[in-house]
């Protein structure tokens, strides 16, 4: 069963991923949109360790909520809204129970990614982060290990889409070649994910 | 790239700093990152609320005052600011007539407002919400962001402000909003990249002797890019690329934006071309505004902006205005 | 450098034309290149006449209407006008009450306003000259050209031009420039160097990492030049800088100026550093500009220049002006 | 004997001189100065050949004093006034007859360099024009070719000079090692001469 302390432990993994990964990130968004999108997670995600330190929530639904209105209210752009909903959403589909499995946990995840997709008005296919976080939340039913192989794939596919959505929409054929960047930090948090569970 | 600034993380704070210093008339909150006029809330007036990335000044801190908008929330450099400032700066001015945001479009910016207006009705303040998507440069389809919010944000904020600060209620001034947001339309030419204080270096590459035309206020990319035009042929291009999509019976506001680093001097020679392009359309120019309003950081180029103006839009455009930016009849 | 020019020949005068149709309250003189207030001759006022190179917009021509300046003269790019110019602005404005003449120290603005002041003279217009050489960076020896003039034309045009507004008689007009002229200093910094048209690229060179202190507004060689500083940095060298030379007992007037591509953004960041020199050196600020108002084409970089004010000069700042650039009170 | 139509022809001869040597002009004054003396005095010399064309004057004095009115009222910076009055000030004293001899010309020339001297209050030896025009218009006493050679070599002369006046001034002891651009351009206008009288 995964408890808060899981979760803390997620959301370490992740904002230490993101910050290690932060200029790679960068590059990629230099590439097909504004040369942002790392220094942005790297902000965001440093907040939300701070909070989670400071407030210690005691629920995994909790700790996802927290972190996902620190997020919303850090990191600005079209990352900030769309990751904070993603575990905004996520955390309250995981009520207030002290701990969850694994299904339950996927189940939310697949809340939280609709949610992601109705905001954002983008589907899979529209070279953006739901091309890693859909496949994820699907295979995270089989393991966590499944989902972040899923993430890494989603995110790799996304290299010969057309973007349709967010800023590298205005480069029309141009975006085709290029990995998306928010699709890429999806993958990092799904290995965190997995790391966490080791 | 040699920049004119401490470290890339402390620009937008010190930015304010700065802008505190200099402008008394305004209450900035640096640490919440919020420029409000002092004299906010003013009773009994709608108040109008926008912000966006940091790096195109004076847009929107500079158009702060009467007549104008009420609150203006800067985001990082070329990021859309996060909800938390658009609450507390509806807060601030919502007199209880109610509020509204002037949003340009851009993902970032779209959900940023959204959630702002979401959080900002739960707290009792009335919020409608205007979308300024004014570049003719993007095609407006569904299989993208859809057309950027660019010059015309100078428009809405005037003359939505203006009707605001006359006292109409917030269903006009929206209308007011909506109407200017129909109205107008831009088209933008880069002669050079921009800079990111983060990137330290420039966002795009740009050959030397090539321009980039219908670039976007962040350097995205445009429609082509060419050798070197002269300012005649570029005032051709701009204003007819604007005209296709607008086709005035009216006259017209002219915007003749700067980027950020083309002098004066050669703005004002290409005002002359864009003129002289409207009168062989045929197009009527009932007021022109010459300047750097909508910049791009350190971005050589300029843009076209058109609004399409009855009678009650100019008056409205000629109304008093007190901002740091734009200033005139009081 | 990609320009947005036609040929650099044309450059002022499609400038002209171009501010022309952007300002009907101007009355611009193409051919003879005369920028007047529409409403000159003002009755019972003295008048004010000021030019020089073209290329340091808003200088002069933005300075041009009530509580400024009368007229405005602008040479080439960075090139003193010719006395004609001068002698025609003169007659134009003249109500009787005479005119100063406001020069910036730089051999051929000199050479020219004292032969235009010898002709207009002999037309019979009172003639009375200020010299602006308010540039710290230039030792003032009589082994070289002198001080040049740059930022504190600003104050000269303003403060000088208030009194005149108040209907002040030349004498009085003259003895308010001239205090102004003794009671500012400036300090310019380059962070890239310019370019002007007829030369089609940078006139000087500046290695990438590198700045200039103390920077002429033609790109003239300052003091040093050093690997890139801080912002910080660079407020406490120029602010030093202008009080190892002004030391003032009273309150200042803080221009921070923008050379031209430098944004706006930074410019106010780089203010908040020089309102804390400021505060550190226990010089108290009255009122503070940020922008770019005497630039240099297309150079990166600013300059400060401050003005010890008395309460009369202080009054003077806050009267009603309106002009392209300035403007507020009315 | 020297007349109208010598006058004339001197000019004319300056002004092809200044249009053929613009760009060396320029590139002079880019090192020392601002980059404008050859557009500058181009600018001017072509409007001299313009008005004297249509005005035809018909005395030496005559042609000197409207090139030097001329100068002044197109070309602006330092060079226009000084070089205007050394024209106006030279036909000046030339007075009102139909032609004059050398010596009167030489004589008439050290009044107007006397009188550019008075204007910019610049001596010989502050590295400007008056470096080429001090000797010049002393050899002329001798002959036209002498007048051309002492100009040139007063030019070349300013080479290892600092400079005092005019906007090279601000470079302090970063002057030395270039010729003064507007001493050069006064050697042209004394070659022109040599070239008229032959
Ligand atoms: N409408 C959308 N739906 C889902 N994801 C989106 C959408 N728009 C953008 N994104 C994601 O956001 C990422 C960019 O994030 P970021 O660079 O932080 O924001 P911005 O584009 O505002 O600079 C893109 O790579 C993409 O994955
Ligand atoms: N005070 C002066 N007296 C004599 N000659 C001067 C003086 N100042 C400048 N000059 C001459 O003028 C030349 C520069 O002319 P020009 O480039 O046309 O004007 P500006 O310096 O205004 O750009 C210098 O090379 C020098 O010979
Ligand atoms: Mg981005
Ligand atoms: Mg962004
Ligand atoms: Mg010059
Ligand atoms: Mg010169």
């Amino acid at each position: 069963m995964l408890d808060a302390e899981f979760f803390r432990r997620w959301m370490a993994g992740a904002a230490a991923a993101v910050d290690r990964e932060a200029d790679r990130l960068t590059e990629l968004d230099s590439a097909i949109g504004d040369a942002d999108h790392g220094s942005n997670l790297r902000r965001g995600f440093a907040a939300v360790q701070d909070t989670l330190e400071k407030e210690a929530p005691q629920t995994p639904g909790a700790v996802l909520t927290l972190a996902g209105r620190q997020l919303i209210s850090t990191v600005g752009g079209a990352s900030g809204p769309l990751y904070g909903t993603l575990l905004r959403r996520t955390g309250k589909a995981l009520g207030d129970s002290p701990s969850v499995d694994r299904e339950q946990l996927a189940a939310a995840l697949k809340a939280g990614t609709e949610a992601v997709s109705r905001l954002g008005g983008a589907a899979a296919g529209d070279k953006t982060m739901l091309d890693a976080l859909l496949p994820a939340a699907d295979a995270l039913g089989e393991s966590f290990d499944a989902a972040a192989r899923a993430a890494d794939a989603g995110a790799l596919a996304t290299v010969p889409l057309l973007a349709r959505k967010g800023r590298a929409s205005y480069l029309g054929e141009r975006s085709i070649g290029h990995q998306d960047p928010g699709a890429t930090s999806s993958a990092l948090l799904f290995s965190a994910l997995a790391e966490a569970a080791e | 790239m040699n920049m004119l600034i401490n470290v890339p993380e402390t620009v937008v704070a010190d930015a304010l700093r700065g802008m505190a210093a200099a402008h008394p008339e305004l209450s900035v909150d640096v640490e919440n990152r919020v420029i409000v006029r002092r004299d906010a809330p003013v009773a009994g007036k709608v108040a109008l609320v926008s912000g966006g990335g940091s790096g195109h000044e004076p847009l929107h801190g500079g158009f702060v005052g009467r007549g104008m908008l009420s609150a203006a929330c800067p985001g990082e450099v070329f990021t859309s600011p996060v909800p938390d400032q658009m609450v507390r700066a509806a807060a601030a001015v919502d007199s209880g007539e109610g509020v509204l945001f002037v949003v340009k479009n851009y993902t970032g910016d779209v959900l940023n407002f959204d959630m702002a207006a979401e959080l900002a009705e739960d707290e009792g303040v009335r919020v409608a919400k205007v979308l300024v998507n004014d570049d003719v440069a993007v095609s407006d389809s569904t299989f993208t962001a859809g057309r950027r919010g660019t010059g015309a944000t100078l428009f809405v904020e005037k003359l939505a402000g203006a009707a605001a600060d006359e006292g109409a209620p917030l269903e006009r001034v929206e209308a007011v909003a909506r109407q200017v947001c129909g109205s107008a339309r831009s088209f933008g030419v880069a002669l050079s990249a921009c800079s990111t204080p983060a990137k330290g270096g420039p966002t795009f590459d740009l050959p030397a002797g090539q321009l980039e035309l219908g670039v976007g206020i962040h350097g995205e990319p445009g429609r082509e890019r060419r050798a070197m035009m002269t300012s005649r042929e570029i005032a051709d291009y701009a204003v007819d690329a604007v005209l296709e999509d607008l086709r005035p019976d009216l006259p017209v506001i002219a915007l003749v934006n700067g980027a950020g680093a083309t002098p004066l001097l050669e703005l004002y020679g290409f005002n002359a071309e864009v003129q002289r392009v409207l009168t062989e359309r045929g197009v009527p120019v009932a007021r022109t505004l010459v300047g750097n309003y909508v910049t791009s950081l350190d971005m050589a180029g300029c843009s076209v902006t058109l609004c399409q103006v009855d009678e009650e839009l100019l008056r409205l455009w000629d109304a008093p205005v007190n901002t740091a930016a734009l200033r005139w009849g009081c």
